[in-house]
This record gives C-alpha cells, structure tokens and sequence, in this order.
C-alpha cells in the first residue's frame, strides 16, 4: 500500500503532460521524437491506471469514511488543506478516469498529427486534475481543480476540433465557468459559516433554510450544467460534435460525471434540505431530460450530435436516482436509487466513450460525421460492425451490458418513489432504442451507401485494442456489477442518512 | 462684513466656472489650459479663506506648494500641447478623437 | 530643538533614489546615444540600491517622522517594494522595445524614476499635502512619459487628455482637501482622525462635500467609472512600455491613495465613502468587462479589463474591513503582476515599426513560440481568475471580505460580471493556440527579457500554487493599524 | 443437478461465441460441428432433467449462480428454478432448437454469413434457456431482452436488405414497448414484496393482493391487477399479442431457420410461458386475467382473418402463429395454464415443422416465397409435401394430432370457464376461439393447396430445378413431424390432467378449468371418439372443405370474391391500418416532436435566444457602450463631473 496513493494518481499524470510539453512538439508523426511522445504518454497513462488499482483493492467496502487519506496545509491564512481521500462514490469514478485516459491516449495514436505533445499532454495533465475533482476533501482543492479542469480541455477542442470547434469551444468554457462562479459563492459562504473549507465540516455545520436553498441553487447550476440537465444542457451537443474523438470521450466519460458527483458530494449532504426543497424540480427536469431530449436525439442527422443527446437523456438517470431519495425515506429504495444513479454513471461513461470511439473509427477514415454519409458499413467493416451493434445495444440498456444497470435499478427504485417517475424513465426503453438503433440501421446495416464506404477498412490492431477493452468493461460491468455496487453501497447509505437529516 | 462663506461661494462658483469651461470650450487647449489654472485658483482661495478662519497657517503653506505644483504642470501641460502641435498641427479640442471606443 | 536625525531614516529610500535619480539625469546627458545602454544599467543599479536601502531601513514598528507628516510602516514598506520592483519590471521589458524603435532616451528612465519616488512618497504619506506632493510628482512624470515619444500623434493626444482629465481629477481633489482641512482643522491623517472623533459635530455635511470630491481623485487615479475614460486611450495611445509602466506600479500607488486618506485619515467616515465607492465599482465592473469584448486592440482591451479589476479592488476596500483592506491589496498586487506581463507580450511581440497591439497579432502564436503563448496563456487566465492562477485567489478573497460584509447580492454581481471577462480573456487564447499564425518569425527577445517574460509567467502560477504567505502578508500589514 | 443445469445453459453460449468470435478460424464445418454438438448436450441433459423430474419423481430445484449484485437490500442473483414447468419448456426449446441447427446446415448452405448465423441461434439457445429457468425477475428479464436482441439480429441478418433491416428495427421498438411495460411491472412487485426472486414474490401475492395503489389520485387500483397488467405487457410485446403483434410478421424478412426456431416455436411464446409461471400472481387478479382473455381473443380471431389474403408464404404461417399466440393467451385468460402450456409445446413442434417445410419449399423455389408462383410442388418434393401435411393438420386440430388434442382441449376449457361464474368476455373468448378454427383450416389449407396442388405457376427454369431438398433439411422435418402427429396422445392426460406441473402452476381451486374438466376426462382415446361432436371438429372440417373449393375446385372464385368485398380485403390486406398507425401515426409523430422540440426548443429558444441571445445582447451592448469612449476630451471631462454630480446627489438625497 502506497501512503500517498492519490497524490501520485494526480501528479503523476501531470508531470508527464510537463515532460511532454518539455519534448517539444514535431509534426511529422513518423519521427522517431514523435513516436517516443506517444509512447510516453501511453506509459504515463498506464503506469497510473495500474497503480490506480491499488484503489481498489486497498480498498474498503465497509466503511463510510474517506480512505487512503492525505492531509497537509496549504494556506493557512484561509484554513485550506490539501487534503485527499476516497469513498464510494469517487473511487469508482477515479477507476474510471485512469481506465479511460490510456484508451484515448491510444486513439488519438496516430490519428493526431499536429502539435502531437501538447495534445498528449493536454489529457494528461486533464486526468490529473479530474482525478483532483474526485479526491479533494477540501472545498478550495476541489475548486481550484475543478475550474483548472477546464483549461485543457478547452485546448483539446479548440485545437484540434472541428470546423465550428471556436465557438462550440468558448461556449463549453463559459458555459460551465458561468456555473461554477455562483459555487465558488457558495463555497465561500459555507467557508465563512465554519472557518474552513474542509468538506466535512460543510455537511455537519448547521445552515437555515433560506440560505440552504439559496446555496443548493448555486450547487444546483454548477452541477447541472456539468451534467447536463435540460434546459442548460444546450453546450454539449456542440462540444461533442466539435471535439476530436478523444476530447469527446473524456468529456462524455468523465466530465459530465462531475456534475453527478457534485451532487451527491455536496448538495445531498451539504443542503439537505435545499434539497429535499427541490426534489421535486429536479426529479422533473431529469424526466424532461430523458424524455425531450429521447426524442431530440430522434432526429439528430450527425452521430456525434445524437450520441451527445442521449448521453445527457442516460445523464437524466443519474439525477433522477439521486433525487428521488426523499420519496422513499427510512424505507428501502432510497439507496438503490442513489446507486443505480451511481452506476448508470460508471456505465454510461464506458458506453460513451465507446459510442464516441467508434464514431471516430469512422470520422478517421470519411472525415463525416453525417449519419448520410454512412450506410452499409457492415459490408466493409464487419468486426467493427459488431462491436458498434454491442455498443449500441449497451447504450440502448440491454440486459447483460453496463447499461441496464443503472437503469434498471434506477427505475425500480422510482417506481417506489412515484409509479409516473418511472412510467417516464422507462420511456427510455423504447426511446434509446429508438434512436440508437435507427442510427446503427442507418450507419452500420443497408447495401453499401457510397465509394468512402466502399473503401473502408476495418479495425486496425490500435483501434481493435481499445474497443476490445471497452467491450470486455461493458460486458463486465453488465453481468457482474456487485463489485461496483459493493464500493459504493456504505457509502450510498451514509449519504442517504445524510441527506435525512435536518440541518436549519 | 464679508465672511467665511462669501469666500467659499467665490470659490465654489471658480471652480464650477472652470470645469464649465472645460466642458463647454470644444476649440482652443490652451483654454483648457487656463481653466485648470482658475480650477486651482479656487482651491487656493478655499485653503486661504479657511486658514484664516481656522487661524492656522497649514493652508497657506498648501497654498505655496500648491502654486509651485501649478507652475510645474503648465510647463508640461505646455509641453505636450507643442509636442501635439507639432504632429497634428492642430489644437483644436474637437479634432482630438482619434483614440476612442 | 534637536535635529532627529532618525526621522530621516525613514524617509532614507526616498532620499536615495532622489539623490541617485539626479546621478542618472546628469551621467545620461554626458552618454552618447549609442552608449544609453549605461543609463539603463545605471536606472537598474539605482533600482537596486533603493531596494537594498528599503529593506535595509525597515522599521520595527510605525514610525512618524517630519511633524507627522510622513509615515514608514509596514504597509509602506510592502508597498514600497512592489512599486520598487515592477518599475524595474517595466524598465527590463522596456529597454529592448525602445532601442528597436529608436526611443532610447535616458528620460525614460529618470521620469520613471521620479514617478516611482512619487510613488514612494505616497506609500509614506501621513498627510494631505505629502500625498499631493507625491501624486503631482507621479502624475507629472506619467505626463510626460506618455507624451515621450515625440514624433507620435496619438501619443501626444493621448498625452493631452491624461493631462487635462488628471488636472481636474487633482483639482477635484485639492478642492476635496481643502474642505477637509476647513472642517478639521488639519492635514495630517491621524490629526483628522482624531479631530472626528473629538467632535462628532463635524461629521456633516461640509466634510461629506470634501469627501466626495477627494473620492473624484481617488477614482481618476485607478480609472473606476465613470472617471475612466482617460484609461483606455492612455494605454492604446502610450507607447507599449509606457502603457506597461501606466498599467502597473501606479496601480499600487492609487491604493496606497485610498488606504492612507479614506482610511487612516477618514475610516470614520466609512459610511459616506462606502457609498460612493460601491457604485462606481459595480459601474466599472460591469462596464470594463462588457465594452472589452468589444475590443479589437490588446491593449485597450487590458485597459477595460483594468476598469473591471478596479471594481474588485474596490468593492474589497469599499467593505471597510481589515480583511477587505487586505484582499484590496492582494488584489492589487496581485493584477499588477498579470497585467505586467500582459504588456511584457505585447511588447515582445512587438518589432521595429510594428506595434503588436491587435489581438490578431496574437494569432498562431502556440506556433510561433510555445513557451510564450503558454505564458500568456497563464497571464490570461489568473486575469480571468481561474484556478489555481494567483488571479483567483485575489478574487477569491474579494469575494470573501464582500460575503464577510453581508453583501451577497455583490459577491454574486462580481462573480457573474467575470463570466463576459472570461470570454474576452479566452479570446486571447483562442488567437493563440486555435489559429494559425499571418507571421511566422520567431520571436526575438533578449535573455532578460525572456527570463524576465518566464519568471512572470511563471510567477502567477507558482504564487497560485503558494498564495499563502502573500495574503498573510497583506493580513499583516493591513492589520496592524 | 446444479453442474448440468450449468451445463445446459452455458454448452450454447460457449460456441456461440467460438462461432462468432472464432468463426473464420474454425470455418464451416467447424461452426456447426461446435453449436450443434452443445445444443444437442443441452437437448440431452433437458431431456435427462425432464425424466427426472416427471419419471425420476426428482423435487423442483431452486438454485443460485451468483449473486448479480445487492442493494439496499435488494438481492439480485443469477439462479435456475427447474421444475416440471421449467423442464418441459427446456426440452421444447433445446429440441426445437437442435432440429433447427441441423436444418440450417442445409437452408444456409451457400450464406456467406454462415458461421455468424449459427453463433446467433447457439446464443439466442443461450437466452432462451436464461429466460426459461430463471428464478428470479432480473434473470427473466435479462433472458427476454436477450432473446429480443437476438431475434433483432436475426430478422436483420441479411442487413444489406433494406426491409429485413427496416423489420428488426421495428420488431425491436415494438418489444420495447411491451418490456416498457414489463420492467415498471418488474418494479411494482419490487415495490411490493422487495424482492425479485419467485419464490419470495409468490409467497407474498396475498399480501400484495390485499393492497392498492393510486395510480392516478382518487382512484385506487388492486396492486396485484396493476402488477400483472404490467407484466402482460410485456408478453403483448413478446408474444405478439394486439395490438403489439405488428413486427411478427415483418419479422418474416429473417432467414427461414429463425422464423421456425424464434418467431414461431420458442421466442414468441416466452409471454405464455412468463404468464403461466406468474400463475400465482394472476390468480389472484381477475381484472387482469380478464384483459389477458380479451387481447388473446382479440388476436385469436382478427389476425387468423389476415392470414386468408396474405401471398407469402412465411407471412401466411406467422400470421397463424399469431392467432395461435393468440389462442394461447385466451387458455391463460381463462386460468387454463396448463392447456396454454401444453398448446405451446405441441405448437411449437407442428409450427416449426411447417416454417422448416416452408424454408424447404423456398429453398428448392430457389427464395421464391409468394404462393401465387407455386403450385403442384407435391410431385417434386415429397417428404416436404406429407410433413407438411402432417403439420397442417396438427395446426388445424385434426382429430389424433398433437394440435387436436391441444386445442380441443383449450376451447374446451374456455368454453369450461364459464362455469365458475366469469363475465361477458369469456362468452366473447370463447367465440373468437371457436370461429378462429374455421379461420385457421381456410388459410392453413389456403395455402398448402396453393403451394402443393394445382397449376404449376413458378417459371420454367425454377421448374427445371424443383426437386427434394437435402437430408440435412428433410431430417429434421420427419424429426418435427412425429410429435406433431403423436406427442398430443401420449402427453395429454398426464400434463392436463395429471397434475404434470405440480406446484409450478397454482390455480385458485374456484376457478380450476381443467381440474373441473378432469372429472370427465376418460383418455385421449375417448376424446378422439367424441371428436365428432364437437363445434370445432366440424368448423375445422367446414374450413378445410372451403379451402378444397376456393383452391382446388374453383380456382377462379378467390379473385371475384375479393372485387365484390374490396373494402373489406382492403382492410385485412392493410392488416387493419396498424401499420399505418404506428408508422405513419406514432413514428411520425415521434419524429415530429423530435424535430419540433430540436429545432423550436433547443435551438430556437434554449441556444438561440436563451445562451447565444444572451450573449450576442451582452456583445451588442458592448457596441454600443463602447460608443460612450467617444474620444472628446469635453465628454470625458462631463463624465467625470457626471459622476461627482452623481456622488454629491448621493450624499445630499440618500444620507
């Protein structure tokens, strides 16, 4: 067992994204000096994705408490802490951003051809920092990586995206800094109340009413824009569709769990009764979130554009899991749904990913991501065919993948809550079906569409890696989640608890 | 008998004279000019009136020290307004707005 | 009576520099041109040994000295330094721009240097008429440099109108004092004090008059709204070492303005000046971060994202706390830091007869040099108050003493004003890192401009990453009053 | 036991992914070899656990693989609950499923997609298998998706055919909707009882029963109902009950193999089967056994009408599947688990024999399936020809078949129901029953006359090929064509009357049709004497005899009758206008609201004028503040005063 287990999954990352920015760039991919960028990279990535495991099996499921604990001062003026540690819900979530950044890392191989160290670097540097969002146990660390987060991704998309890769870009920054800034009020107000940023503190010190939804709405657009909710959802299709493959991986897989997170880190134990003040609000907006924007997805003509919509449509889940706990308090259901909102997100961020990778296998070889532009791609790509169908079938929340998971328990539990919660979450069965699959039979299935079809290529070895090991995950996670859930189900219980409580 | 206040309303109507002009005056800088110098003047008759009232000499030392600083910015109030002649040929007021938005 | 010679001990730094700034005046006239390089080592050497005489005279503890009327302490002492130091900043970024563009004079050096015992004088100021002596001997010298390129036209314009506006400003400021000094019978910031607490009669409407006018000063002198309006065209009109110089050093001069007179001399008062100070805060706030992204030339945005940083920077002090005071300063030395080096590129970028003023000159500058478009990467970004730059703690602390004050409905404001201030930040970014360059030379830049240009950099990310010690400091030197 | 159920389940899913992901590696021969040798070990050991179940006298078992996850208390596992039920479902499907694999080897022959095609039904044996010894919901859930992901593969398995790949996703959706309402199901006996697991539910449905809910405020609703209503609709979508039937016979664009194996023996009965295992539960809702007679009677009838005008010859069949289902749904209606169970196996033998003879003529018609280029085949093709007899038979209930047995016994029982008191809709069940055999003997025969007797209408160089299909595809049909013929004879009385199924299906003694039935039951020997006076026997024969008339006597009627009644061909050959509901109705519909709420909602309000309207007003103003810095001295010097004024206003109205 390492001591600083978390610092080193952090600034690990991040002292390899210095390396390869110190390398210097050279835009001749085949260069010897760009071939020994790539495989820095993917060492870095790897060494912390396997010492990342450590996570896990350090790790234990049967207390609430943060573990793997790291503490020391920062700035003592303001009683700030570097202060790390784990539970169940960010373990998992740390898991999943070491598991993912070696994939990207390997997609974008050879696919990135200029300024390949700063890209490389960009996502290193970026796993650091969301590795930071999920360990900081103080309310300043968190912040500062939260919002630091946003640097390199702003490069990733703005460099190497699309055409409208500027605008979808800047809207992404401002978007989610317009959320953020009424956090970091919050943050300091709740600062001012107890004398210190130290999260723990923040969920135990009492708060009145009125400030405690003023605080949950601050909380509220940080977290939803992040996730995102509708109505404020509208960044994330235009950052998908314009970031490379990679930045759209990471964004789907891993920055729209942040807003998740946030709110079972904070606004569920930090304002509980903010919370409970707004259940019902946002038990509506996530319905909305599955149901309107189901049916958006329908009829998006770019695969990206629809692959972002149903990631906010899966995101509504997540939310509606989380915020359906005060339906059914002190009964059971409360902590199955917080968990199945929990899982739907590790799931989610694997299908994703996958969804957005395959998408780029394509992109890389037609440079379209127009769903007409496709047609028949299981003639030329057979292999690829099949894992793009497995994807699809995981995104649509087939049984036996990650993706049924979360929704299942999901609705069980909202069932319990309000029988019209799940009546509307379920709508998803035939809604992401809906559209997922009108996509594959447009893309995937058909007489071969054209002569950029016709010349397709199946999966090389690089990209048949990366898409093995994201199967094999969903594959997994599908038919045998009780690891995941174990991680996770004290720590859910400690939350729902929590979330009971009365603090005013 | 004239009092305090007779000296403070002299001043006070200097002063919004001077600014007056600057606002109204859109020709001649060196008008500007000569208002900043009356803007001064009217200070210095507060400084004098109140430390004759207050029977204390620290206005009139403000007074001196005042007039010096005066003298000093007329000459680089001078200065620039050559240095402006010199490239633009003008010192109109009202052509100066090359530099705006 | 005794000649105290301690007295001038604390006045010492200053009477160096004057004494080194004739030494330099007087060797430049005897340098030929293709020798001004001396007198740059020499304003440097000068810089140097005042700083070696400002540490080396730091007091222990408040001293008054020359009847009262002028003041070391360690918030003189603090300011004194940083002043110190970024005119020697200024000076360093300077040197290669001029001899490029045939500006290498020696006066660049010397008002720079007599603006900086300005400075230093109102660092010390323990009354009216000091504080007077030492912004009239900024200003003048400011004056002049912005008109010190002679042969340019909008220098000379932009010249005249910092003149005149700055003229009326210190005239609304003398007509301020001289109120003041009607109504308590002194000039000396302690005396006032006392007297309002002698004779809470004079607490009415004459001092409130002479109050307001003095705020006229204190305003024009950071460039809030709507006494802003010399801020942008100084700083497009100014050669870009001048307008780096303007941007930075007398900043910190301008809070020394506000600390000494509105709190030292009238902390009592906080309920009158509070007032004023909030609104044309809110008003600079919100005016310097919409009309900057309307902007096309750098530094005429930087000037408006200026205007937008006096309002954080008064909205701290406006909150009457100690801990406002302090933030106000972390803030203001903290800004002055970034905005340094943002003039820092813009003259590095720029070259013989070619002023690198738009924004689109910072196009594909990633390609051009890497290592300086990350550093104006750093420089925007703790502008626009993203972690873990220095910029976001110094909003971070703003916002804090505001939400201390009870004003959560301004901590809100200041914080979504910075989103449209993000965007015209991020705008620089995009210029650099999303497009591709219309110029590709490589950068050319001396060593110590380089080294210079990094350590800035690099400095608002290292001091983000240990701002600890320097917002103690302000605690500290704000709160032993 | 528990290694062989292991066994069972995983020998299919095991080369299903040899053949599909080793499929080139092992090529041909080696991808049948594989699936079809563990699916015959799954046949064998099902078998195996049947005999010991009925004959060994072996206790139903109820075991747990692995626990699939727990929270909050809620334990979800993988496990097997093997009972008769369970059993006889087991040997059905491994059976059936096994005839299809050989069969395959033969209709598949020339596909390049062959190895693919055997790792598809290996896995939907898998599935199957999953569905049916589950014994818990998750697992029954699981089991039900996968065989619907696995059907989707299946229809749309030549995926360069635009309407093959247009069905699977339209079989897809449709299924979906039913598991819509499947899993909220799922979720109130969660609500209810907290458990997913059977054993736990049923030992609660009392209690459950004695609750309500307020579905909608004021008006409570009997849990038990609302739970089962739920779940049926799910078997609507599976079982392809009205009005959910829509994609079954779309679904006929798959190859022929799968149409016998999944839409027609096993996959589509997994909704009758799902429904006799909840027997616990329905027996304790008679609001909900009522809906159950109504959909069956209703898809009975109406979709047996559509199979009289359809001209595939696969379409023909399915839409006979469908009244079949139909029929089934009715039995459960009226509480006749048995007879609908036992109606599903001997339908699943005679109706995969009649797709496999089907797929047979199609082969030697070289994929010709519409019946009015066939004709008089009989000559060419045998062994085709008298199975497909067999199985026509066995679907029209000719007294002796297995069908007969089944199905006289399950109108009877419907008819039977009555008696315990039950409403309107079992008179209205038990019509549409007994006119739906009329219905199934003119189309049954419509078609076999078409295809096997008359004028030879294929063309010439089709002709020239016609002969006999190999013994890969001929085997398989004689395998189907003897317990289509006998099975009913030797099985009836112990599994209707018997008490085959034991505690696996619970009837609530009021109600028990066929213990009712049972105290009259002397032998299978003594129905089929008393054959002749039945309603159905003679419908049957009034069916086939129009069928002799229209078909082989007076060829030329068909054709005037269908101008005389064109509104009414019109209807059925538009199957209703169901399709042009969903797809011109609801799919239209749903497309609008999509685009309608993409392009007014999100870009036209949210991103327009809500985020880029914001935002282009805050540049706007930009513009226009900008125009303040007017660059006059005058103006900057009046703003500077403005302010003063403005500070000294302050100071003398707000102080």
């Amino acid at each position: 067992m390492v001591d600083n287990l978390l610092s080193i999954l952090i600034w690990l990352p991040v002292a390899g994204g210095v390396v390869l920015l110190a390398m210097g760039d050279d835009n001749d991919a085949a260069s010897a000096r760009a071939n020994a960028m790539r495989w820095t990279a993917l060492a870095v990535s790897v060494l912390t994705f396997v010492l990342s495991i450590g996570l896990y099996t350090g790790f234990d499921n049967n207390t609430a408490a943060m573990q793997f604990v790291e503490r020391a001062p920062w700035i003592d003026a303001i009683d700030v802490w570097y202060y790390l540690g784990v539970d169940g819900f960010s373990a998992p979530l740390i898991l999943l951003t070491t598991f993912i950044t070696p994939l990207v890392v390997i997609a974008g191989w050879d696919v990135i051809k200029t300024r390949p160290a700063q890209y490389f670097a960009a996502f290193l540097i970026l796993e650091g920092l969301m590795n930071g969002v999920f360990a900081a146990l103080d309310g300043l660390l968190f912040y500062v990586f939260w919002e630091a987060m946003l640097v390199p991704m702003f490069l990733i998309i703005g460099v190497w995206g699309g055409k409208r890769r500027v605008y979808a870009t800047l809207k992404f920054f401002l978007y989610t800094f317009l959320g953020s800034v009424l956090m970091l009020v919050a943050f300091i107000y709740l600062y001012r109340l107890t004398g210190s940023f130290d999260m723990a503190g923040w969920m135990e010190v009492p708060v009145g009413l009125t400030a405690q939804k003023l605080i949950f709405i601050a909380f509220l657009l940080a977290f939803a824009i992040k996730v995102p909710m509708w109505p404020v959802h509208t960044w994330l299709p235009d950052a998908h569709v314009e970031a490379p493959t990679g930045g759209s991986v990471i964004l789907a897989a891993i920055l729209l769990k942040m807003g998740g997170y946030g709110f079972v880190r904070f606004s569920l134990p930090m304002v509980p009764d903010g919370s409970r003040y707004f259940a019902g609000m946002m038990i509506a907006l996530s319905l909305i979130a599955v149901v309107y924007i189901g049916f958006v997805a329908l009829m998006q003509r770019d695969m990206k554009k629809l692959i972002a919509y149903s990631s906010i449509a899966h995101m509504g889940f997540v939310t509606l899991g989380f915020f359906i706990v005060w339906h059914m308090f002190g009964e059971s259901g409360a902590v199955l749904g917080v968990s199945g909102g929990m899982v739907q997100m590790v799931s989610h961020g694997l299908i994703s990913g996958a969804m957005f990778l395959c998408v780029g296998v394509l992109y890389d070889r037609v440079h379209s991501r127009k769903i007409a532009d496709y047609g028949g791609v299981a003639n030329t790509m057979p292999v690829f065919a099949a894992f793009m169908v497995l994807f699809a079938m995981a995104n649509a929340g087939l049984p036996g993948t990650s993706g049924f998971v979360g929704e299942f328990m999901v609705i069980i539990a909202s069932f319990k809550a309000n029988p019209w919660f799940a009546f509307f979450a379920a709508m998803t069965l035939v809604l992401g079906a809906a559209y997922t699959l009108w996509m594959i039979k447009r893309v995937v299935y058909g007489e071969v569409a054209n002569d950029h079809v016709a010349a397709l290529e199946d999966l090389n070895r690089r990209e048949f890696v990366v898409l093995g090991i994201l199967a094999f995950a969903v594959l997994l996670v599908g038919l045998w989640p009780a690891p995941l859930i174990d991680m996770m189900e004290v720590t859910i219980q400690h939350l729902v608890e929590q979330a009971g409580q009365t603090k005013y | 008998m004239i009092g305090l206040q007779h000296y403070l309303t002299l001043s006070a109507m200097l002063f919004v004279l001077s600014i007056a002009g600057i606002i109204i005056n859109r020709r001649n800088l060196i008008l500007l000019l000569m208002c900043i110098e009356l803007m001064l003047l009217a200070v210095n008759f507060n400084f004098i009136a109140f430390s004759r009232y207050l029977g204390d000499e620290t206005g009139q030392v403000f007074v001196f020290f005042i007039l010096t600083v005066a003298a000093a910015e007329a000459a680089i109030g001078l200065a620039i307004l050559v240095v402006l002649f010199r490239t633009r040929r003008s010192i109109n007021v009202q052509e100066l707005n090359s530099l705006k938005g | 009576m005794m000649m105290d010679f301690t007295q001038y001990i604390a006045a010492a730094p200053e009477m160096t520099l004057l004494v080194l700034i004739c030494v330099v005046l007087v060797a430049d006239l005897f340098f030929e041109d293709e020798r001004r390089i001396l007198t740059y080592w020499m304003a440097l050497a000068s810089l140097g040994i005042t700083l070696w005489v400002l540490l080396a005279t730091t007091p222990s503890a408040r001293m008054e000295v020359f009847s009262g009327s002028y003041v070391s302490d360690s918030l003189s002492q603090v300011l004194k330094l940083a002043v110190t130091g970024f005119v020697a900043v200024a000076f360093i970024y300077a040197r290669d721009y001029l001899r490029a563009n045939d500006l290498h004079k020696g006066e660049f050096y010397t008002l720079g240097l007599f603006g900086l015992l300005g400075m230093m004088i109102m660092a010390s100021a323990n009354s009216l008429l000091t504080m007077y002596l030492g912004l009239e001997t900024l200003a003048l010298s400011q004056y002049a440099l912005v008109a010190f390129d002679r042969n340019n036209e909008t220098s000379a314009e932009s010249a005249m109108k910092y003149f005149v506006l700055g003229a009326i400003a210190s005239g609304a400021l003398l007509y301020g004092i001289s109120w003041v000094y009607g109504v308590t019978g002194s000039i000396q910031f302690d005396q006032i004090a006392t007297a309002l607490l002698k004779d809470p009669a004079i607490n009415s409407m004459p001092l409130w008059f002479g109050v307001a006018f003095i705020v006229v000063g204190i305003a024009f002198k950071f460039g809030a709204v709507p006494f802003h309006m010399w801020l942008p065209d100084v700083y497009h009109g100014a050669r870009s070492p001048v307008t780096l110089y303007v941007a930075s050093a007398p900043k910190i001069a301008a809070f020394a303005l506000t600390i000494r007179i509105l709190v030292d001399a009238l902390g009592d008062l906080h309920d009158v000046w509070s007032g004023m100070i909030m609104v044309i805060a809110v008003l600079s706030l919100l005016l310097g971060n919409i009309v900057a992204i309307a902007q096309t030339n750098i530094k005429r945005m930087l000037a408006y994202s200026t205007i937008a940083h006096v309002g954080f920077i008064l909205l701290a002090v406006f909150t009457g706390t100690e801990e406002g005071y302090a933030a106000g300063l972390f803030y203001t030395l903290t800004y002055v830091v970034a905005a340094a080096g943002a003039f820092g590129m813009v003259i590095l970028l720029s070259r013989r007869g070619f002023e690198a003023e738009s924004l689109r000159d910072f196009k594909g500058l990633n390609a051009r040099s890497p290592w300086f478009a990350l550093m104006m990467m750093f420089l925007m970004m703790s502008m626009a108050g993203i972690p873990p730059f220095i910029g976001f703690f110094g909003k971070l602390n703003a916002i804090s003493a505001v939400l201390g004050g009870g004003y959560t409905g301004l901590a809100v404001l200041m914080m979504l004003a910075s989103v449209p201030g993000l965007y015209y930040y991020l705008k620089v970014v995009w210029y650099m890192y999303f497009e591709e360059p219309e110029d590709l030379a490589v950068l050319q830049a001396n060593t110590d401009t380089r080294l210079v240009m990094s350590l800035n950099g690099v400095a608002v990310l290292a001091l983000g990453i240990v701002p600890g010690w320097l917002w103690a400091l302000c605690l500290t030197v704000l709160g032993g009053q | 036991m528990y290694s062989y159920y292991l066994t069972i389940v995983l020998a299919p899913l095991f080369a299903a992914i040899v053949a599909g992901l080793f499929g080139h590696k092992i090529g041909r021969k080696g991808a049948h070899s594989i699936t079809i040798g563990a699916v015959g070990l799954s046949c064998l050991l099902s078998f195996y656990v049947l005999y010991r179940m009925y004959w060994g006298g072996a206790e139903p078992e109820n075991v747990s693989a692995y626990t699939w996850a727990v929270s909050d208390g809620l334990r979800m596992e993988i496990g097997f609950l093997v009972d008769r039920l369970t059993a006889l479902m087991m040997a059905v499907v491994t059976f059936v499923s096994l005839m299809v694999h050989v069969y395959t080897i033969g209709y598949m022959h020339d596909d390049p997609g062959y190895q693919r095609f055997f790792s598809y039904i290996s896995l939907f044996t898998f599935s199957m298998l999953m569905l049916v010894m589950s014994n818990n919901f998750l697992q029954l859930f699981f089991g039900w998706e996968a065989v619907g992901l696995v059907s989707y593969l299946l229809i749309g398995f030549w995926f360069k055919r635009e309407t093959a790949i247009f069905a699977n996703l339209k079989a897809f959706l449709v299924n979906r909707v039913g598991d819509f309402g499947f899993i909220l199901g799922i979720a109130a006996v969660v609500m209810f009882t907290g458990s997913l697991d059977y054993v736990a539910v049923f030992g609660q449905a009392e209690e459950v029963a004695a609750q309500s809910i307020e579905v909608f405020p004021g008006s409570p609703w009997n849990a038990m109902t609302l739970i089962c209503i739920l779940l049926f609709i799910g078997a609507m979508g599976k079982s392809a009950q009205a009005p959910l039937h829509v994609w079954l016979p779309d679904s006929m664009e798959g190859p022929t193999p799968i149409s016998a194996l999944i839409h027609a023996a096993t996959m589509v009965t997994a909704g009758i089967f799902m429904v006799a295992r909840m027997s616990p539960l329905y027996e304790f809702s008679t609001t909900a056994l009522a809906v159950v007679i109504v959909i069956g009677a209703i898809t009975a009838f109406f979709m047996g009408l559509l199979g009289i005008v359809q001209n595939d010859i696969k379409r023909v069949v399915a839409y006979s599947t469908l009244s079949q289902l139909g029929y089934m749904t009715v039995a459960l209606g009226a509480s006749a688990y048995g007879a609908a169970i036992f109606h599903l196996m001997t339908h699943a033998f005679f109706k995969a024999l009649l797709f496999l003879g089907a797929g047979s003529v199609i082969i030697a018609m070289h994929h010709e399936q519409d019946i009015r280029k066939m004709g008089g085949i009989r000559k060419y093709m045998p062994i085709t020809y008298w199975t497909s007899l067999i199985g026509s038979l066995a679907l029209i209930g000719f007294p002796g078949t297995a069908g007969f047995f089944s199905k006289d016994l399950l109108i009877e029982a419907v008819r039977e129901s009555h008696w315990h008191g039950a409403g309107a809709v079992y008179w209205i069940a038990y019509l549409s029953v007994l006119l739906g055999v009329f219905v199934t003997a003119l189309y049954s025969f419509r078609m076999f006359f078409l295809v096997f007797h008359g004028e030879e209408r294929m063309d010439k160089e089709t002709r020239s090929h016609l002969h006999e299909t190999p013994w890969v595809v001929t085997v398989p049909l004689i395998m189907l064509a003897i317990p289509s013929l006998v099975i009913g004879w030797y099985t009836v009385g112990p599994v209707l009357f018997g008490g085959f199924f034991g505690d696996a299906i619970v009837v609530d003694p009021g109600r028990d049709v066929l213990a009712h039935m049972g105290e009259h039951w002397h032998g299978p020997m003594g129905l089929l004497t008393h054959a002749w006076q039945t309603p159905v026997f003679w419908l049957a024969m009034a069916g086939l005899a129009t069928a002799v008339y229209f078909y082989l006597l007076r060829p030329d009627l068909p054709a005037k009758i269908k101008a005389k009644v064109e509104g009414l061909y019109n209807l059925l050959d538009r199957k209703y206008y169901f399709d042009d509901l969903y797809i011109k109705g609801f799919a239209a519909w749903g497309r609008g609201i999509g685009t309608a709420l993409w392009k007014r909602g999100d870009q036209f309000l949210i991103d327009g004028v809500l985020v880029n309207g914001t935002a282009n007003s805050v540049g706007k103003l930009a513009g226009v503040m900008r125009q303040l810095q007017s660059g006059y001295l005058y103006t900057y010097a009046f703003a500077m005063i403005i302010g003063l004024t403005m500070f000294l206003g302050w100071l003398i109205w707000f102080r």
